[in-house]
């Protein structure tokens, strides 16, 4: 536990990790119809494929649309309907615009039931480190900050390792923070963990995984959830 | 008769002094005023400050503005794109300061400004590297910063439809910051894609009302290239 | 399927609980949800604080939410009208509390509330009786008083059409408080004169998305009168 | 000079006061076209009769109207659209509506070009009282901090003295204050006077009188302005 480098993934004994694609779908199990979500460009952003349309979940790109749709098929393209990932979407039925200080307000001020993000690390106190990890290329916060310290929920989805094995859930995030004590669960290619007052708990790991052998390539103590 | 539509570039760019700051509308390339950038090129003006969400793409626009030197510092909050060249260069040259600010700050900082409010403090930010030499505050046992307003000598605006008192609509998600940027400059000029009738604008639709509008040019330049 | 839309004046006013600060819509009679406040009379909640621009006419309204003896405190701007009878009486009589504010600086706590700016500086009322108490402070050489943020329990709307996602316009200069209280409170309840299918609603023109909408209820009242 | 009570308007020699419509018609002289204005409820508001509709003053109402018109026919009349004073207005052509929180910030921000406000005092420093004189009754505001702070260029339209022959421009306001420092020009029924570093300036006077006339009735020292 006191080094940063762990056992990659790879070593796990008879588990799956999930792809990328699986965590979204996981977690888009977890969101009930009615919730006001906005997804992090990058990763997250996929978790709207494995909502069904039948169950209405209103997506918020922060350049103000609300009431996101998929991407259009290419002939029906409307170019001035970008999201905030800067790929061309839709406007569900419903949906409206808003300029991008209203589209903050709503933001800071805890109108959204969810966001999810992308992280480079996560503290088990619940800071999140996402924006800047060296000061090779020029610094680049986007709306990060505003959605992590403005939605209640805040959800990541992310590996739980780098790629050269280092556990992205962490006692304290050694990269810049985004926001602290804000991040209330983690969906990982290993497991989905609450952030509680007592740290790391593990809802649940994918088949095969043991506890002592998540915590093997974690850096944060983990407990499983109290059921 | 109120007319503020003018007939050529030279007389929208009319009175851009050296040191401005100036306020460029757009999330990316969609609602940015590329024909107004050009113009402000044309016109000469140096040394100065631009506000704007991101740092420009290839040599087109707010890049080709930042190539010929004219800008002093930039701030922004994601001067990261997928070919910022032109900006990283001049940065990691020390050509150019930049200020990076969250998205949902920079925006309530120019809502402000526009609005009477010479400062706000605000959750977004607290803990993190961008909130140091920012004064916090715990209010009703929440820890915030207090931000600045943020105002524009100049506001370079891309709208869809404009009449001849400057009111004004957009479209779709090429709303983003192109409202609250003309609340917040003493000059706003916008580049429209269609002038219309007096009249002809739903009063109940009107995005920017005239009032914030100092000129018009109309630019009826087709259709974006996301970038 | 999210469907905002209660069928019954008890569906929408359920839960408001004693001790709530009721925000309530409306510039004199205009916008002002006059069949909520019946139903929030009906309801019973006592010992509320009303924020609501006037205090009231004659015995309808919110004047008679005041006669019945259940508004502990009203935050207003102008309590005087051609017809405050029941307010100035109740007033007179001490058996009210009275918060008088400047009628931007109240606009702008409600936005703030719902923009999670919990306190801005701001110009107004500098010098004079309704800064006493409050934090006084010189940014770039000019004195500014510090305003809080000021949230609701309950917001009660008028509006002209909705849709079941809660989405809303207004008519003409019954806007008003309407929005931005929509935006401030917990739980907004809206009347609304029409109840249109999800997407007739001009996504450029929605003045309240719904997001910030809790429950409609159709009340079409007809033609208000101005008193 | 040590008393407040003056001589009555009515005593003085060989001049005509003008009528309150004759202040408006006066002061509506001094409106260029292409200014937004906002006019206070009551007197001021009988300036807009007096701008003829070819010159294009555009009229704000605080309650969020944009363009404001006259009026209306009696079988022409919108009972959603109302004025400030509670009165059926129009939207000319081009007007606008925005919520409150908008409103606001477009007068708290200085975008007004001019405001007209009625007053009980104006002090010669540029105080202005126009909100509360007596306890009896309980205050009320509404706007007139708001916009008393936040318009650059503010006019008062006002008699020269009470009912009593007190003058109503002053050294010092002995009436609660609305803002300080704030009034640029006064527009009385015996003349129109400048609010200078050096205290009142008179710009003109109604045919007959005197400046020793004036002062007579005046408590506040003048002078002529300097030509």
């Amino acid at each position: 536990m006191n080094t940063m480098v762990k056992d990659s993934v790879e070593t796990l004994p008879a588990c799956q990790p999930l792809t990328r694609r699986q965590i979204a779908e996981r977690l888009a199990r977890d969101i009930p119809e009615g919730w006001y979500v906005n997804l992090g460009i990058g990763a997250p952003l996929q978790v709207a494929d494995y909502v069904p349309p039948e169950r209405e979940v209103i997506f918020q790109s922060e350049n103000g649309i609300l009431g996101m749709g998929p991407a259009p098929a290419p002939h029906e393209i409307n170019r001035w309907l970008i999201n905030a990932g800067k790929q061309y979407v839709t406007l569900r039925t419903g949906g409206s615009y808003m300029h991008h200080a209203d589209s903050f307000a709503l933001i800071r001020g805890g109108h959204l039931d969810l966001c999810v993000l992308g992280a480079f690390q996560v503290a088990e106190n619940g800071d999140i480190a996402n924006w800047a990890t060296t000061t090779d290329s020029a610094p680049a916060v986007g709306g990060a900050m505003d959605l992590a310290a403005g939605t209640p929920r805040l959800w990541v989805l992310m590996e739980h390792t780098t790629k050269t094995g280092e556990s992205r859930l962490v006692r304290r995030c050694s990269y810049p923070l985004t926001a602290i004590g804000v991040v209330k669960r983690v969906y990982t290619n290993l497991a989905v963990l609450d952030v509680t007052p007592d740290g790391f708990a593990v809802r649940e790991m994918v088949p095969g995984l043991t506890l002592a052998a998540l915590q093997e390539v974690t850096d944060a103590p983990l407990r499983l959830t109290a059921t | 008769m109120i007319n503020k539509i003018v007939q050529n570039m030279a007389e929208a760019m009319a009175g851009i002094r050296d040191g401005s700051v100036v306020l460029i509308g757009g999330f990316g390339s969609i609602g940015q005023p590329n024909a107004l950038i050009d113009g402000l090129i044309e016109q000469g003006a140096k040394d100065l400050t631009v506000v704007a969400n991101n740092a420009g793409v290839g040599h087109v626009g707010l890049a080709r503005l930042l190539e010929t030197g004219r800008v002093r510092k930039i701030v922004c909050s994601f001067p990261r794109t997928a070919d910022p060249v032109v900006f990283e260069k001049l940065w990691r040259a020390g050509r150019i300061e930049l200020e990076v600010v969250p998205q949902g700050t920079m925006a309530e900082r120019m809502r402000a400004a526009g609005a009477g409010i010479p400062a706000f403090y605000t959750p977004t930010a607290v803990g993190t590297a961008l909130a140091e030499g920012k004064e916090e505050r715990e209010i009703r046992g929440r820890k915030y910063i207090l931000e600045d307003a943020l105002a524009g000598d100049v506001a370079l605006i891309e709208a869809w439809e404009a009449d001849r008192w400057g009111n004004l609509t957009y479209k779709s998600s090429a709303r983003n910051f192109n409202p609250v940027m003309a609340t917040a400059a003493k000059t706003t000029i916008v580049q429209a894609q269609h002038i219309v009738e007096l009249g002809a604008l739903d009063p109940e639709k009107v995005a920017t009302p005239g009032i914030f509008v100092s000129r018009v040019l109309h630019v009826p330049y087709g259709e974006p290239t996301v970038t």
